[in-house]
Formats: structure tokens, C-alpha cells, sequence
């Protein structure tokens, strides 16, 4: 007579796969995966009780390392809620420009989640490398805006803190013509391919009305056909004056979450063409007398979000009054999209583990913060 | 002194140079004077037969060594990247400094480890490896042994390395390396069979369990007599040696190194070794069996067109292991038992009505056998590769949900808006 | 299973194969001999002649060439430019930097005011090793004393040598970057090539006259 | 564009419901009373009048002599959003709040979270444990009266 029973294995904090520092207390059945429990905390640095006592631009400089595959969306997030907080008129040369620097970013990212996620799938890293060296270009343009690569504080309130240098006009137009081609090659290597399309259609289901109760929010949600984009329900910035299409995909299983990511990309360089178009000479940011370098905003409280690269990313701040933020609370969409962790591992394979946990393209910067 | 060893160009070069007196090392210069007196041939014997092994065995090493920068640098171009290029004239050094670097290493045993079984399975692992090459043509006369039943020696001497894998994640006690062990079971015991299958077509037609005799068979390579045949055996073996897409034991993303977790030192650098070196072997495999070994315009040496072949075998793995992701174990599985074990079914009957028709076939006739063999063979390669996708589709559209969602169908009533609160 | 995608994938893989690698070799290059004499201005045959020892070095691609590489005049770098006589001491960086990591100690009396009366600076440390390149010390300096270095190349086995003391800062060349300083960022400026002369003239503005200045502060 | 709910009509709507449980509002917010906030988050999910089926966020403040929990909640079908506050922990002891995972399951993480991060136990909630920092670890950290390793060695070399 033989007996079976489940074993338990740590997977993390150090493993190759987990996207940083994830702990996960997976409990498999032979090769089935019968139980998660995430662990959290490894890479906490406390950036909310940091923010309390530094000045508002300073906590800025917080919000770069939060989520650090896209810091300038994490500034974008954050000075809408300090523009929110204080009744700040932003300079409409630094909104665009501003928006410009937050869709090349979210490109970066997205590269960066589907090169992830077919290295989870098991290609010995050339896809990955592929992405990587598109979003090198798309970093090369920010160390041009603002003399750094990934942790830039490029934001100021009321817009940015420089104009764009004028290299970097068209040095935006060369890159913006290369990555359509560096998303095809990603795509023709990733929908076409049979091995990727069997192991990643119909696994990790998850249902629209139980990912909007688990506040998922981001591409995970539009994979699942729900038409949920801040840029266009609740347009921030001037996305207002943006036309762009929102991709959906009915089957919420780890394929459709990253073809979402890669038709966003492509929708990103339509709306940064759209920028281009818009945009005008004048002020990159309110003078010193209407927004100064020592913010002190009047009490009260303010909650902005945007649509950041992984779903809703907002600010939630108090102010007392002071030069400080009284509370600075981050809405981290990487955090709360795991929440469904469980009900999306729960009965696949030990090989799918990684590739459903990668499609939520969560960042342990912003998990833990 | 048996005859089959004579025959090897390097052992008797080396034995009439040792032995004293022997009627057998007369060759077209004439009598050869040993260095031995008289009665101690069993001591040239011996010896010829340990400097064969030495030279043979070093030669594998170097050409791991070799063929690790080699991989690497092919990594680093189908990435799009350099390669190695620091460590003495285009990079070759590399793999030498990192030899050296394994060696030094600290040797550490976990402390629940077997420690018996954990050192054994490294030993287990490198010894089926070099055993392959001992019985490869790798030119006219040069080979350490040709068994009249190489084939058959080859399909059971790799059987091991599933023990030695399974060994050294069970000794390792550690329970992602024991994930790693139970994959390699499966994924290497299923395999086999599709593995031993294939080479049935080509024992067929070669009349020989041989590898030499099968090289002389070859009037064309059996490449084109048996695509299905070579088909599975080029997947089946890249399953043997764990390459992607069915790396299901050392699986990078899931298991960080499998079953190699543990091992650290020159144990882990023997296990590197082995793989490798498989690598080599089953590219050297293909290369005898599938396109007819060394044989080739008589303008070059028989060795040169055998390395060459080789090498691009190796270089079509590494093009493989570089361009596709990993499959599921269930997919694996799954394409060994309902389509590579089929596959080669239809592969057997093929051949053998082929053969029955031409029992010995001229140019022509061979000609005509590899027409009608592609013909069996495109078509039943796609019709079992839809019935091994009806029903991941199946399963895509049980995820398929009727209505979307509702977003913004109603509007609030302006009354309750907060109308300050805009822009 | 089985099908043309798989084909696509080897077609992607060896389109990039054939491409140029897009690798910067830093910091140094590994150059055969055509390349070693082109950039020595000589062709190969010469240049054998000329240098045997690093032609034949260079046939084995052993053979290196230096590799600057390409970065933006607004580069934060963590050589910092200070510029002693423009500051006044007036420790805004110290207050702007989120980690405090500026050490700023004055006293009265000091001659090089630019506006006014300043102190005499006697301790002016910045401790690199903590610092985050954010730049917000450069943008909170008044009188545009304090720069960004475009430099990147400071690494050391201690980590108190990562303390720049007010004499190095002096002592250092000059080589500031363009963040927040836009007046460096016209087409001829190279950090690595261009110094300024006339480090008065690294300011944004001139030193405004008296009436000026008592129009500034004083009417205010 | 999202509407905002005013909050003196939503706690108007809401009071409809249960007048009890609306401790005061303004334009904006809406402060519920503690005991009723299970209900009354029922009531905003299910009700379709509100229609609240998106959980964007949920926090809380340290107020030095309360607490405040804050629901940043959305509702899809009408785009529109609003803000419920909760005061709890008057006098700084025993904050304590029903959890509402029932309601939103996205409530989880962030609820473990603000209890860990400021000590208000959420009843009910199916797993009660700190999220960021490890068991035993003292004290909450984002709490005001909390004495951070650079305060308490400043404070020992004050004497």
C-alpha cells in the first residue's frame, strides 16, 4: 500500500524567479499546488513613516524607489495628489511633457513584465534581453530629461523641474520608431510560439467580478474584458484630450494579461505621438512665488490616483499645516493585486507557479515599500 | 589479444611501440622493434590500453572546456550580446579561469545529506557520459572500441544518468532538489522509449547494431531515409540532457538549479562536466547515426568531417535552447507517450514495408524510400500535433465569460455630485 | 503542439544573431587590428611594423582601446562641483537633502559674499556614500555654488574615504553637470573636453548692483 | 471623469438606510460611526443605489487622540467615488473595527497592513496576522507616539 501526503517548500526569499525578495509557503500535491501563502516584508523600508518627517519634495525622491521599474509614473502619482493637496495650477508644457515621461515609462515596464514572463516560462533569458535593451533606449531619453536612469525626480508640483533638452527631440522620435519593432519581435516570439500559447491560455482564470472585489485593478483587470483605464474613466493630466484605445481580452488567464500589456505598449507610443502634437512653448513649471521650494498646504487631505503601469498607483496625503506630509499612504496596485494569489495557483502545475505569479507583474519595491 | 582493439589506430600505434615482439604490428614500413622485451606484452597491453583512455578522457574535458565557451559565446550572439571576450584571445580562457574557480571552492555538505549517496552521484553521473563516447566512430580508425552492439550499449549506459540524478537530489535532502529528482524520473524514463523506437527504422535499414557498421551503411544519410526517426531521437535527446524545451529538471525559474542545489566544489563543477559533455555526446549520436558520421569528400580527414557535423548539431541545440521556452510536465509527458511513441510506431511500419519491398536497394530505390518516408512523415507529424492541441483549446474556452462587465452604463445623478471638486 | 510558430521564434532568435551586438565594453574595448590602427591613424601593414608586440595582440583580439561612454550633460554624477567663492554658506543644501548627509559649519566674517555679508565656511562635507543622487541640493543653492559632477567613477575599499571634505571639493576639477544649471547645456559644452575659466561666469545670473539688490530685499 | 459623491448626500442616502450610523460629514467625506461600518459597507456594495463595488483604497491616520480609517471606494457601473471615514480608538486605546474582507475581498492586505503598521484590530477578518514586519515585533510603527531607533538613540545620548 502506498501513502501520498503534501509537502510544503519555501519558495523565496531567495530564488531567481520571485522578482525581488517574495517568500511564498507553497504546499504541493506531487506536482499540484494545493496551498499558497505569500510572506511579506522582505524588502520593507518603511517609506511612509520616511515621508513624515521630510518635506514634500523631498518625499518625491521616496516615490522613485517605491516602485522602481517606473518611477516616473510613481512621481506622477504622487505630485497629482501634492497639486491636489495644495490647489496647484500646473504649467501645461509641463503636463505634457510630464505625460510624455510617464508613457515611455510604462513602456519600459511592460517591456519588462512580458521579457519577465517568458523568462518564467523557461527561454534561458533572450527574450528578456530583447525587452531589456529596448527600455536601455527608453532609459538612455530619461537620463537626457533628467541626468538619471531609473530613479529619476524628474517631477516637481505644477509640472517638472526643466524643459527637455533639445536632443532630446529627436532622439524620442528614433526610439518611439523602434519600439513597434521591438514589440513585434516580443510578440512574434511570444503569441505565435506553441509552447507559450498552450502553457499560459486557460491558466490562472480569474473572474471579472471577483478581481473588481479583490480591487485588482490594471492590465490584470482589462485582460479579464473589464473596460476599467483611469486615463479614461477618470482622466488625470490631460488624457482628457487624448483619444486612445483601451485593449481588452475576454479569457483573464495569463496569456490575455500580457498580450493586454503589449497592445498598451503600442497604444502608449499613439499617445506620446499625441503629445508631440500638442505641445507648446512656455513654462515648464509655476513660478517660486505661486508654488515655492517649501510647500505648506492648508489642512486637509487629498487622494490622487493614476493608471500606473501595474493598476490604480495613488497618493493618499494629510497634510497638518506643516512643510511635511502628516501621513503619506500609498496605494500600492502591486500589493493589492496579489491579493487573488491564492484562488489564481491554487490547482495549476509547480512549472505555472512562477508564469501566473509573473503575469501580475507586481515590483517588491512597491509591494513591501 | 583480441582483435577489435588492434583495429584502433591509437592503441596500435602505441602497443607495437611498447610491445616487443608481435607478428600483429607489422605494417607496410615493416617489423616494428618494441621497447619491451619479449613476454610482456600484457604490460604494453595494459598500458597502450591506459594512454588510449588518458588521451580519450582529457580529450572530452577539453573539448567540454571548448565547447562551454563555445555555448556561451553562441548565447551571447543569438542574444544580441558579446559572450565572454576578456579572458585570453576571443574569451577562450574563460572556461578555463572558471574551471579553476570550481575548484577552489569551498566543498560543502549539508548536514542532511546522505553523505555517502551525495558524493557517489557526481562519480554516477560523469561515468555513463564518457562511456557513450567510447564506443563513437569519430573517424576511419579512430575510436576506442567498436562493439558489434554500440547502440544497445549506448541506450543502456544513459539510463544511468537518471539514477545518478535521482541519487543526488534524494542525497541532497532538500526538498526543491527532490522536486527536481521525481521530474527527472519521469521526463528520462518516459523518453527512453520514443528514444529506443526511433532507432529501430534505422537498425533496419542498416542491418547492424554497430556504429561503425552503421556509418558504412550510410550511402546517404539516414537523415533523409528516416526524418520521423530523427525527428524524435534529436527531441528525445534533448530531453536526455535536460536542454530546453525539456529542462524540466534543472528548470532555472522554478527549481534554481534542481537537483545541483546542494552541490558545490568540483562536485558541482563534475556535474557541469556531465552535462556537457552529454551534450557533446548525444550531438555525437545524431551526427553517427542520422548523417552518416565521418563520412564526406575524401578532400579533408574523416575526424574533420565528423567534428564539423558535430558542431552543428551543437549549434542547432543551442539555437533550440535559446529560442524556446520550457514545457509543462504534463505537455512533456504528454508529447513523449501520445506523440513521439506514435510517431515512431508509424516510423517502424513505414520502414518496414520499405523494407520488405527492397530488401537490398539500389541508388535509385534509396532515393525513392526517403521520398515516400518525407511523405509519411510531414503529414503524420501535424495530425498528431492537432490531436495534441484539441484540448488545451478545450480549456481556453471554459475561461470565456458571456457578459463584460459593467462599466460606467449609469451615471450619477447631478444632484449628488461633488461639483467644487472639479477641475 | 507542433507548428509554425516555433519556427517564428527560430527566426526572431536568428535575425538577432546576425545583428550587431549592441554591447558597450567598458572600460575598454577588445579590438582586432584593423580597428587598433584605425584608431591609432595608421593602416595595419604600418602598424604592424610600428608596434609588433600590440599588432599581434591585437590579432588575437586581446588588444584594448579605451571606451568613454556616451552620457547627458544633465548626468547626476557624484563628483560635486563647488564653486568656494560663490557660496555663502547659507546651508540650504544641507536643509534641501532628504538624507541630511551635508555637513555645513560656518562662522561670521567671511570676504567672498556674493550678496552681502557671508560666513567663512569651515566644514563642508558631503558624505557620498549615502547620498542618492537626487539632485535637490542643486536646485535649493541660491547662488549657483553647488553643481552635479558628470563623473561616476568613485569607488574605494573605505568608506570614510567617501566623505568629501570641503578641500577636496576645491581641489577637484571642475566638471559640473547640467542639472538645474541650463546655462551648460548649448552644444559646445563637453564635461570632459570644456572647463570654465572663469567660475564666476557659471552663474545663472551677474552680480546685480546695489540698487539692484536693495530693490530686491529691502522694498520688499 | 469619476463623479464624487457630496458627502452631505451620500450620508443623507445613507441615513435612509440606517440613521443611526452617520456621525457627521462635509462636502466630501462621510464619517460613519465604527460599529455600524460593516453595514453600512454592505449597504454601499449591495445597495444599487451606490453600486460601490471597487475597494481603490483603505488607510488610516493617527490623529494623536483617535484614529481615523479612510474607504476610498468606487463604483464601476456609475464611475463615481466617495469617502467614508471611521473614527476609532478614542483616547488612543483599544482600536478596534470590523473587517470588512466579507464585503471587499480586496480589503485583505490593506487591512493587515494598517494593523500592522498601527495597531487597529480588525474583527473578523479571516487572517489576522502583520503583513510587513514580523511577529513580536514592538510597537507599531506609524503611530505617532512610536520611538523610532534614531529618536531612542538620540535620546539616550541626551541622557
Amino acid at each position: 500500500m502506498s501513502t501520498t501526503e503534501p509537502i510544503t517548500v519555501n519558495l523565496g526569499p531567495q530564488h531567481p524567479s520571485t522578482h525581488g525578495v517574495f517568500r511564498m509557503r507553497v504546499t504541493f500535491d506531487g506536482e499540484e499546488i494545493i496551498d499558497v501563502e505569500p510572506v511579506f516584508g522582505y524588502l520593507h523600508r518603511g517609506s511612509e513613516k520616511l515621508a513624515e518627517e521630510r518635506t514634500y519634495t523631498q518625499v518625491l525622491t521616496l516615490t522613485d524607489r517605491m516602485d522602481y521599474v517606473s518611477s516616473m509614473l510613481n512621481n506622477q502619482a504622487y505630485m497629482l495628489a501634492v497639486e491636489k493637496l495644495c490647489n496647484v495650477e500646473p504649467s501645461p508644457r509641463g503636463v505634457w511633457l510630464r505625460m510624455i515621461a510617464a508613457e515611455l515609462q510604462r513602456v519600459a515596464s511592460h517591456l519588462v513584465a512580458t521579457g519577465f514572463l517568458i523568462q518564467d516560462l523557461g527561454a534561458l533569458g533572450t527574450p528578456l534581453i530583447y525587452a531589456m535593451r529596448q527600455r536601455e533606449y527608453i532609459l538612455d531619453l530619461f537620463e537626457m530629461l533628467c541626468g538619471a536612469r531609473i530613479t529619476n525626480s524628474y517631477l516637481r508640483p505644477g509640472g517638472v523641474f526643466m524643459d527637455a533638452p533639445d536632443e532630446f527631440w529627436p532622439a524620442l522620435d528614433k526610439v518611439l520608431n523602434d519600439i513597434p519593432n521591438a514589440l513585434d519581435e516580443l510578440e512574434e516570439l511570444l503569441s505565435g510560439n506553441e509552447i507559450i500559447t498552450s502553457r499560459t491560455q486557460g491558466v490562472s482564470i480569474l473572474l471579472p467580478e471577483t478581481m473588481v472585489n479583490a480591487s485588482i485593478t490594471g492590465p490584470m483587470l482589462r485582460a479579464g474584458s473589464v473596460d476599467w483605464d483611469l486615463r479614461h474613466r477618470n482622466p488625470y493630466d490631460f488624457y482628457d484630450q487624448i483619444n486612445f484605445q483601451r485593449p481588452l481580452h475576454s479569457s483573464s488567464d495569463n496569456f490575455a494579461r500580457f498580450w493586454v500589456r503589449i497592445q498598451e505598449a503600442r497604444e502608449s507610443v499613439k499617445i506620446i505621438y499625441q503629445c508631440l502634437e500638442r505641445i507648446e512653448p512656455g513654462c515648464v513649471r509655476p513660478s517660486f512665488h505661486d508654488v515655492p521650494r517649501l510647500i505648506r498646504p492648508e489642512p486637509g487631505d487629498a487622494y490622487a490616483a493614476i493608471e500606473g503601469s501595474k493598476g490604480e498607483l495613488g497618493f493618499y496625503l494629510v497634510s497638518d499645516g506643516s512643510i511635511a506630509p502628516y501621513r503619506c499612504h500609498v496605494r500600492a496596485p502591486s500589493l493589492i493585486n496579489l491579493t487573488l494569489l491564492r484562488e489564481m495557483l491554487v490547482g495549476t502545475l509547480f512549472n505555472d507557479l512562477f508564469v501566473s505569479f509573473g503575469s501580475i507583474d507586481l515590483n517588491m519595491g512597491e509591494v513591501d515599500r | 589479444m583480441t582483435d577489435f582493439l588492434y583495429e584502433n589506430v591509437i592503441f596500435r600505434l602505441i602497443y607495437c611501440n611498447l610491445s616487443g615482439s608481435s607478428d600483429k604490428c607489422v605494417n607496410e614500413y615493416g617489423y616494428v622493434q618494441g621497447i619491451f622485451p619479449a613476454g610482456f606484452e600484457w604490460l604494453a597491453f595494459l598500458l597502450a590500453g591506459f594512454l588510449l583512455a588518458f588521451i580519450f578522457i582529457n580529450g572530452i574535458l577539453g573539448a567540454v572546456i571548448l565547447s562551454i565557451w563555445g555555448e556561451r559565446r553562441l548565447y551571447g550572439r543569438f542574444q544580441n550580446r558579446l559572450g565572454p571576450n576578456r579572458w585570453g584571445p576571443w574569451g577562450l580562457f574563460s572556461s578555463v579561469a572558471d574551471a579553476i574557480k570550481v575548484m577552489f571552492k569551498e566543498d560543502v555538505v549539508p548536514s542532511d545529506a546522505d553523505r555517502l549517496l551525495f558524493n557517489i552521484a557526481p562519480i554516477l553521473m560523469v561515468f555513463p557520459v564518457f562511456m557513450i563516447f567510447s564506443v563513437i566512430p569519430m573517424g576511419i580508425g579512430t575510436f576506442v572500441v567498436d562493439l558489434n552492439v554500440g547502440l544497445l550499449f549506448i541506450l543502456s549506459v544513459t539510463s544511468m544518468s537518471g539514477l545518478a540524478v535521482v541519487i543526488a537530489a534524494w542525497a541532497s535532502g532538500n526538498r526543491i532538489a527532490i522536486f527536481s529528482g521525481l521530474r527527472a524520473v519521469a521526463v528520462l524514463i518516459s523518453y527512453e522509449i520514443p528514444m529506443a523506437l526511433s532507432l529501430v527504422g534505422v537498425l533496419m535499414f542498416a542491418g547492424t547494431l554497430s556504429l561503425g557498421g552503421i556509418v558504412e551503411q550510410q550511402k546517404i544519410p539516414f537523415i533523409l531515409l528516416q526524418p520521423l526517426g530523427f525527428f524524435v531521437f534529436f527531441l528525445a535527446s534533448l530531453a536526455e540532457i535536460n536542454r530546453t524545451p525539456f529542462d524540466l529538471t534543472e528548470a532555472e525559474s522554478e527549481l534554481g538549479a534542481g537537483y545541483l542545489n546542494d552541490y558545490s566544489s568540483m562536485k558541482f563543477g563534475i556535474f557541469f562536466l556531465a552535462e556537457f559533455a552529454a551534450t557533446i555526446g548525444s550531438s555525437a549520436i545524431i551526427t553517427t547515426v542520422f548523417l552518416s558520421g565521418w563520412k564526406g569528400p575524401d578532400i579533408l580527414p574523416s575526424q574533420f568531417w565528423f567534428l564539423l557535423k558535430l558542431v552543428i548539431v551543437l549549434i542547432a541545440i543551442v539555437w533550440v535552447r535559446m529560442s524556446w521556452p520550457r514545457l509543462r510536465i504534463d505537455q512533456i509527458l504528454e508529447l513523449a507517450w501520445k506523440g513521439l511513441f506514435e510517431l515512431t510506431l508509424i516510423n517502424i511500419v513505414a520502414t518496414a514495408i520499405l523494407v520488405t519491398i527492397w530488401p537490398n536497394p539500389t541508388m535509385g530505390e534509396i532515393w525513392i524510400m526517403a521520398g515516400i518516408n518525407w511523405l509519411v512523415a510531414i503529414p503524420s507529424v501535424i495530425v498528431v500535433g492537432k490531436v495534441l492541441r484539441r484540448k488545451d483549446n478545450k480549456t481556453i474556452q471554459a475561461g470565456r465569460d458571456n457578459e463584460p462587465y459593467p462599466v460606467g452604463t449609469e451615471t450619477l445623478a447631478p444632484s449628488l455630485v461633488n461639483k467644487v471638486g472639479e477641475k | 503542439m507542433i507548428g509554425l510558430g516555433l519556427l517564428k521564434g527560430l527566426k526572431v532568435t536568428l535575425f538577432n544573431f546576425i545583428r550587431k551586438p549592441v554591447t558597450i565594453q567598458y572600460p575598454n574595448r577588445r579590438v582586432g587590428l584593423f580597428t587598433i590602427s584605425a584608431a591609432n591613424s595608421t593602416n595595419p601593414f604600418k602598424f604592424f611594423i610600428k608596434q609588433p608586440k600590440t599588432a599581434i595582440k591585437s590579432l588575437l583580439n586581446m588588444a584594448t582601446i579605451p571606451v568613454k561612454i556616451p552620457q547627458s550633460s544633465r548626468f547626476r554624477g557624484n563628483e560635486f562641483t563647488w564653486f568656494e567663492d560663490r557660496c555663502t554658506g547659507c546651508a540650504s543644501c544641507a536643509k534641501f537633502c532628504p538624507l541630511g548627509i551635508i555637513e555645513i559649519v560656518t562662522q561670521p566674517g567671511g570676504t567672498d559674499g556674493q550678496e552681502g555679508e557671508s560666513y567663512a565656511i569651515d566644514v563642508f562635507d558631503i558624505d557620498i556614500g549615502r547620498c542618492m543622487f537626487c539632485g535637490l541640493c542643486v536646485e535649493a543653492c541660491p547662488y549657483d555654488a553647488l553643481h552635479m559632477g558628470t563623473l561616476f567613477e568613485r569607488s574605494g575599499p573605505v568608506r570614510n574615504n567617501l566623505i568629501v571634505t570641503k578641500e577636496e571639493l576645491i581641489e577637484n576639477q571642475k566638471k559640473p553637470s547640467s542639472w538645474y544649471r541650463p546655462q551648460f547645456e548649448d552644444d559646445s559644452f563637453n564635461p570632459f573636453e570644456s572647463e570654465i575659466d572663469n567660475h564666476r561666469q557659471a552663474g545663472r545670473h551677474e552680480k546685480p548692483s546695489d540698487e539692484d539688490m536693495h530693490n530686491d530685499w529691502v522694498n520688499r | 471623469m469619476t463623479d464624487e459623491w457630496n458627502g452631505n448626500s451620500l450620508a443623507t442616502a445613507l441615513a435612509g438606510e440606517n440613521p443611526d450610523a452617520i456621525e457627521s460629514c462635509n462636502r466630501t467625506d462621510v464619517w460613519v460611526k465604527g460599529e455600524h461600518i460593516l453595514q453600512i459597507c454592505f449597504t454601499l456594495r449591495d445597495n444599487p443605489e451606490f453600486g460601490f463595488d471597487l475597494l481603490n483604497s483603505l488607510t488610516a491616520v493617527d490623529y494623536l487622540d483617535y484614529f481615523e480609517v479612510v474607504y476610498h471606494i468606487t463604483s464601476l457601473k456609475k464611475n463615481a467615488s466617495a469617502v467614508i471615514k471611521t473614527k476609532v480608538g478614542q483616547g488612543r486605546n483599544n482600536p478596534v473595527l470590523a473587517s470588512v474582507v466579507n464585503v471587499w475581498r480586496g480589503a485583505d492586505y490593506q487591512e493587515r497592513e494598517v494593523w500592522d503598521l498601527f495597531g487597529i484590530t480588525f474583527e473578523g477578518h479571516p487572517n489576522h496576522k502583520r503583513l510587513f514586519l514580523w511577529e513580536g515585533y514592538p510597537g507599531h510603527p506609524l503611530r505617532k507616539d512610536y520611538i523610532t531607533y534614531d529618536q531612542s538613540i538620540n535620546s539616550e545620548e541626551r541622557g
